[in-house]
């Protein structure tokens, strides 16, 4: 005899202690399955899209800290490539190193966060976050060091950077980077093999190659289908074409491939500051731009590999000093698309697994 | 290194399969009618040697007397890109078909034009505003919008 | 039965007023006792919350709670008094009676489980005969107020966590019934004070696949990490106390650190011989050395919180049927047969057999764990 | 056969909790123990050099949220001077930009970060409270001279975590 149950409804948001920001799904739930999940959002929307039509191309820098917060560096790069493509500016060799060491201590940073929250939405109590945020709390020092800010960095400027790296930098981020990889050991014993994680995370959330692809993912959800697609490779930008590294891809697209890509890269992102901080040349770190920038009419689109995905700029000039129209192309909001199939038909536990993995910002998701 | 193709010589594919499609070419874009679209993107995506199977970004441009919807797409496979846009010219109720059955990544994109611009995607499963609430007056990207 | 209370205020209470029939030394033990036990239970929580607190915070590289008193000693007082102080919250709709026992009903078996731990040599509140099946009887019944709670608050997240209590807790109580057999049997006695009398070597190294059968399974029944589903905080918030505060939340606290604490002793008596040290005859040194065991097993509690993720539903379901079962049942055939057959055989060569056992049993059992997470089927 | 899943990765994973332990913990005890922020922090405040400011505007003007309000007026000998600058901490997101437009480099950033006040009315600060005196500490943010007389950032990474 079949029971007689009914399903329920779950608002798992926007207050969560696992939504990374005010995210919310609105579960349908079949017990402890999941039967339909509808994700909320726009509860952190600012309107940077408008708020940028009014202001200068230098004032809308300091809007794309706001984006994804936990990267504000690969933010202010994105943007500042978007620009320089519109406007046509060549940007010093110097400038560019150190834009590329920045980005990808952010995106260490990054990742540190991602896998952090992803162990702390399976179930590690802080542990592993906090060891994390150890490595973090040296690059926001290194961050704080150049810019003077900890999270919004407004480092880089359209045509350079904002300042030089005083000379007790490079020192320190040595002294980091020959630390780090002690440190990325230790986080692999802790969680590499540990049986629960496996456990938790294999088999988990599979998204096909195919899926993938179509649900327009990028950055780690992509690679970790198997999609060997990387801008940094792709279209390089900046100096990344003089650097030697490679793109670490997962087999299976589940759970635990994605926590594996955040490592992999986290190794790449040492080897690539290692050889910037070899090459890095003297010189000037501002190409010359007029104090009001008014790039010529036309349209052009700017990206770059963020730690989430490819983060573009899509900008739009009518030869004033505001831009006409500025997209955002944001990797969390498009790694979100194919949250729905993923998690139809697993557990609550899984699906907070997975919407972890898929490691979102909502300062990015909303705008 | 993404190849930008040459738009003329896609266009000319995409005239050969759709009669009447384009309206203009240029650099890497090329503009079609709005009645094309889905058709458009079927092609662009199913024929060989084209395959654009990823959905770079979709948005919206409002440029006072028409809107202009933008794809950006990209081949993971080739690695070359087009852009795909598209005129608006009723400004009242503007339509266009989804392309999520196409690209599934544009179901969240569409939804945030429908909210910020106000365009209509027919065929779209869930077409609702995405970051503002429900019942919200007017457009906010839309250049005549006054708060 | 040499207590000391026995001898301190002999005739106190012996005015016959009471109960005529029973004897003085009764009511003046059973009274003592209780006093005894209610302040050991609180300040033991109040101790508890502030070593894991302090404990788990050097685990993750913190220096934790500092600023109340010397060391932050005062932490739990201060915690005591904000939490009391709060308001009292009755959701709508909330079934209010249900809702109001709850904590009552999880909190008194919680408590009822120390009178029969052997502080020391049988200063206990009723040196019970059946002492561990009293306590097996009784560790469960915590369950019923967490359901209560669960289903009372008209929450969903608290149903969801009530529903996976009761899955958990009941299943657990077999492995878990059937390691303490084990113990039994090398006994050859039910009572706790007995039981440590027994000890002439600690059972943890006559029974280490009963330790850990037992270890884990109580980890489950406490709801401690890898089994901490039912607060699980990144899935249903906070599990079936969300909807409480103020006086009622403090005793859902009370309840957790309480039985915190019950496993500890309970393990301690059962496998870390219980209050038995080096001179134990002495009269305070059995209780330090009782509380220094406890302590130990909760740091390792706190060690395991502090390292682990969490499983799933399914996989801590199929963990305790498909793999602590399975092993409580060799387990208890292995004892057995030791204990029939080999009577006379020194204890010491069960030992080396019974950690050698352990090992292959547990590298067999490993070949049957796999990792999945395959979609389930609705 | 190889042996897998039998507890060796808990086991390995409950080594580097212990290892973690053990170690100095990276706290610091904030009020009582401080530690040198970065020289170019972009602290609380605003610092302004009256003497320099020749009342050009570039500061208002590249204000991104319009925190500053400047009003200036000719004086006698027809040269500009400042009526009112007023600057709203309570806006300000603290972006540098103002610092960075001033032809002069007569504003600074401040060091400061213990700001905090009970009601935001108290954040509108005036010309007379962002005066630079000698009491103020202006940062180092596109200021070579301030960034030499400042003591130098306490890194984690060089193990030191805090200077009495």
């Amino acid at each position: 005899m079949a029971l007689k149950t009914e399903t329920f409804l779950v608002n798992a948001g926007p207050q969560h202690p696992s939504t990374h920001g005010v995210f919310r799904m609105r579960f349908i739930l079949d017990g402890e399955v999941i039967q339909d999940v509808e994700p909320v959002f726009g509860y952190l929307h600012r309107g940077i899209e408008k708020l940028a039509e009014g202001l200068t191309y230098s004032q809308d820098m300091v809007f794309t800290d706001r984006l994804d917060y936990l990267a504000s560096m690969t933010n202010n790069q994105a943007y500042a490539v978007a620009v320089e493509k519109l406007a046509g500016i060549q940007v010093p060799e110097r400038a560019e190193y150190l834009r590329v060491i920045m980005a990808e201590l952010m995106r260490i940073s990054s990742h540190l966060m991602g896998v952090g929250f992803l162990t702390n939405d399976i179930g590690a109590f802080l542990t592993p976050l906090l060891y994390m945020y150890r490595e973090r709390e040296k690059i926001l020092d290194l961050f704080d060091m150049v810019c003077g800010q900890r999270l919004t960095y407004n480092y880089m400027r359209i045509g350079g950077v904002s300042q030089d790296i005083p000379e007790e930098f490079l020192p320190a981020l040595k002294k980091f980077i020959d630390t780090l990889p002690r440190f990325i050991q230790e986080y692999e014993q802790l969680l590499a093999t540990n049986e629960i994680l496996l456990v938790r995370t294999k088999n988990v959330g599979i998204l096909t190659k195919e899926a993938a692809i179509n649900y327009s993912t990028a950055g780690p959800v992509l690679r970790a289908s198997g999609v060997k697609w990387d801008i940094r490779k792709a279209e390089p930008y900046s100096v990344y074409s003089r650097f030697n590294f490679e793109i670490p891809t997962g087999s299976k697209g589940d759970v635990y491939d994605r926590y594996r890509i955040k490592i992999e890269e986290m190794k790449q992102s040492i080897g690539i500051i290692k050889q910037a901080m070899e090459q890095l040349p003297q010189g000037e770190i501002q190409a010359k731009i007029p104090k009001v920038l008014r790039p010529p009419k036309g349209e052009a689109y700017g990206r770059i590999e963020g730690p989430k995905g490819e983060l573009g700029f899509y900008l739009v000039s009518d030869g004033a000093t505001n831009p006409y129209r500025l997209h955002i192309r944001p990797p969390s909001l498009l790694n979100l698309t194919p949250l729905r199939e993923l998690v139809i038909g697993v557990k609550i536990a899984d699906a907070m697994a997975i919407f972890g993995s898929i490691d979102i910002c909502m300062g990015e998701v909303d705008r | 290194m993404t190849v930008e193709l040459q738009a003329a010589e896609i266009a000319a594919k995409l005239e050969a399969a759709l009669p009447g499609c384009t309206i203009e070419s240029s650099g890497n874009t090329i503009v079609i009618k709005d009645e094309f679209v889905l058709k458009a993107a079927t092609f662009l995506k199913n024929t060989a040697g084209l395959d654009f199977n990823y959905l770079n970004f979709l948005t919206a441009t409002d440029y006072q007397t028409y809107f202009e919807v933008i794809y950006d797409l990209v081949s993971l496979e080739h690695n070359h890109k087009l852009v795909l846009k598209v005129k608006l010219n009723n400004r009242e109720k503007p339509e266009l078909a989804s392309v999520t059955g196409v690209w599934k990544g544009a179901d969240f994109q569409e939804r945030e034009i429908f909210d910020l611009f106000g365009i209509n995607f027919t065929g779209h499963p869930n077409l609702k505003r995405i970051f503002l609430w429900e019942g919200f007056q007017g457009y906010p990207l839309r250049k005549d919008f006054k708060q | 039965m040499p207590t000391v209370t026995h001898n301190i205020l002999p005739t106190v209470l012996n005015t016959g007023i009471l109960a005529p029939d029973w004897p003085a030394g009764f009511w003046s033990h059973m009274i003592i006792f209780v006093v005894i036990l209610f302040l050991f239970v609180i300040f033991m929580a109040m101790g508890f919350i502030y070593f894991e607190r302090r404990v788990i915070s050097r685990f993750q590289i913190r220096i934790g709670p500092n600023r109340v008193g010397p060391f932050g000693l005062f932490q739990p007082v201060a915690d005591v008094i904000k939490i009391l102080i709060k308001e009292d919250i009755v959701p709508l709709n909330a079934d209010k009676l249900i809702h109001l026992l709850a904590p009552v009903a999880a909190i008194v078996p919680a408590i009822m489980v120390f009178a029969v731990i052997p502080f020391q040599n049988g200063a206990a509140l009723a040196n019970l005969n059946i002492g561990i099946l009293y306590i097996v009887a009784i560790s469960s019944v915590s369950v019923v107020g967490m359901v209560m709670a669960g289903w009372g608050s008209n929450n969903k997240y608290a149903l969801v966590s009530a529903m996976r209590v009761i899955a958990q807790v009941v299943s657990y109580e077999i492995p878990l019934a059937l390691a303490i057999i084990g113990v039994i049997l090398f006994a050859g006695t039910l009572s706790m004070n007995g039981i440590v009398l027994a000890q002439k070597i600690p059972y943890i190294l006559l029974q280490p696949l009963g330790f850990l059968i037992y270890f884990l399974g109580s980890m489950a029944e406490i709801n401690r990490t890898p089994f901490d589903l039912l607060e699980a905080e990144g899935e249903i918030v906070a599990g079936y106390n969300i909807e409480y505060s103020g006086f009622k939340f403090a005793l859902f606290y009370l309840t957790e650190y309480t039985e915190a604490i019950a496993v500890s002793t309970i393990i301690t008596t059962l496998y870390l011989s219980g209050w038995r040290g080096p001179f134990d005859s002495l009269p305070v040194l059995p209780v330090i050395w009782f509380l220094i065991k406890v302590f130990a097993v909760f740091a390792l509690i706190i060690w395991v919180r502090a390292t682990l993720p969490r499983l799933r539903i399914d996989q801590v379901m199929g963990f305790a049927w498909k793999c602590l079962l399975p092993l409580a049942l060799i387990n208890l055939l292995i004892t057995g047969a030791q204990v029939v057959f080999w009577p006379n055989v020194s204890q010491w060569v069960f030992v080396g057999v019974n950690i050698v056992l352990a090992g292959l049993l547990i590298i067999l059992f490993s070949r049957f764990f796999r990792t999945t997470g395959d979609k389930i089927e609705a | 056969m190889k042996l897998k899943n039998y507890g060796e990765g808990i086991a390995k994973g409950m080594a580097v909790t212990m290892k973690n332990a053990i170690r100095t913990p990276i706290t610091t005890q904030y009020p009582e123990k401080k530690l040198h922020i970065s020289r170019r922090t972009r602290g609380n405040q605003l610092v302004w050099d009256k003497d320099k400011c020749i009342a050009c505007s570039m500061c208002a003007r590249a204000c991104p949220v319009q925190c500053i309000t400047m009003a200036t007026s000719r004086d006698e000998n027809k040269k500009l001077k400042v009526d009112k600058m007023d600057y709203d901490a309570g806006v300000c997101i603290f972006c540098g930009l103002c610092v960075e437009a001033c032809p002069q480099k007569c504003l600074y950033m401040d060091t400061d970060y213990e700001k905090a006040v009970y009601s935001r009315k108290k954040l509108n600060f005036t010309k007379e409270d962002i005066l630079m005196t000698e009491k103020s500490k202006p940062s180092g943010y596109y200021s070579p001279e301030n960034e030499a007389k400042l003591p130098k950032q306490t890194l984690l990474v060089d193990g030191k975590l805090w200077d009495k």
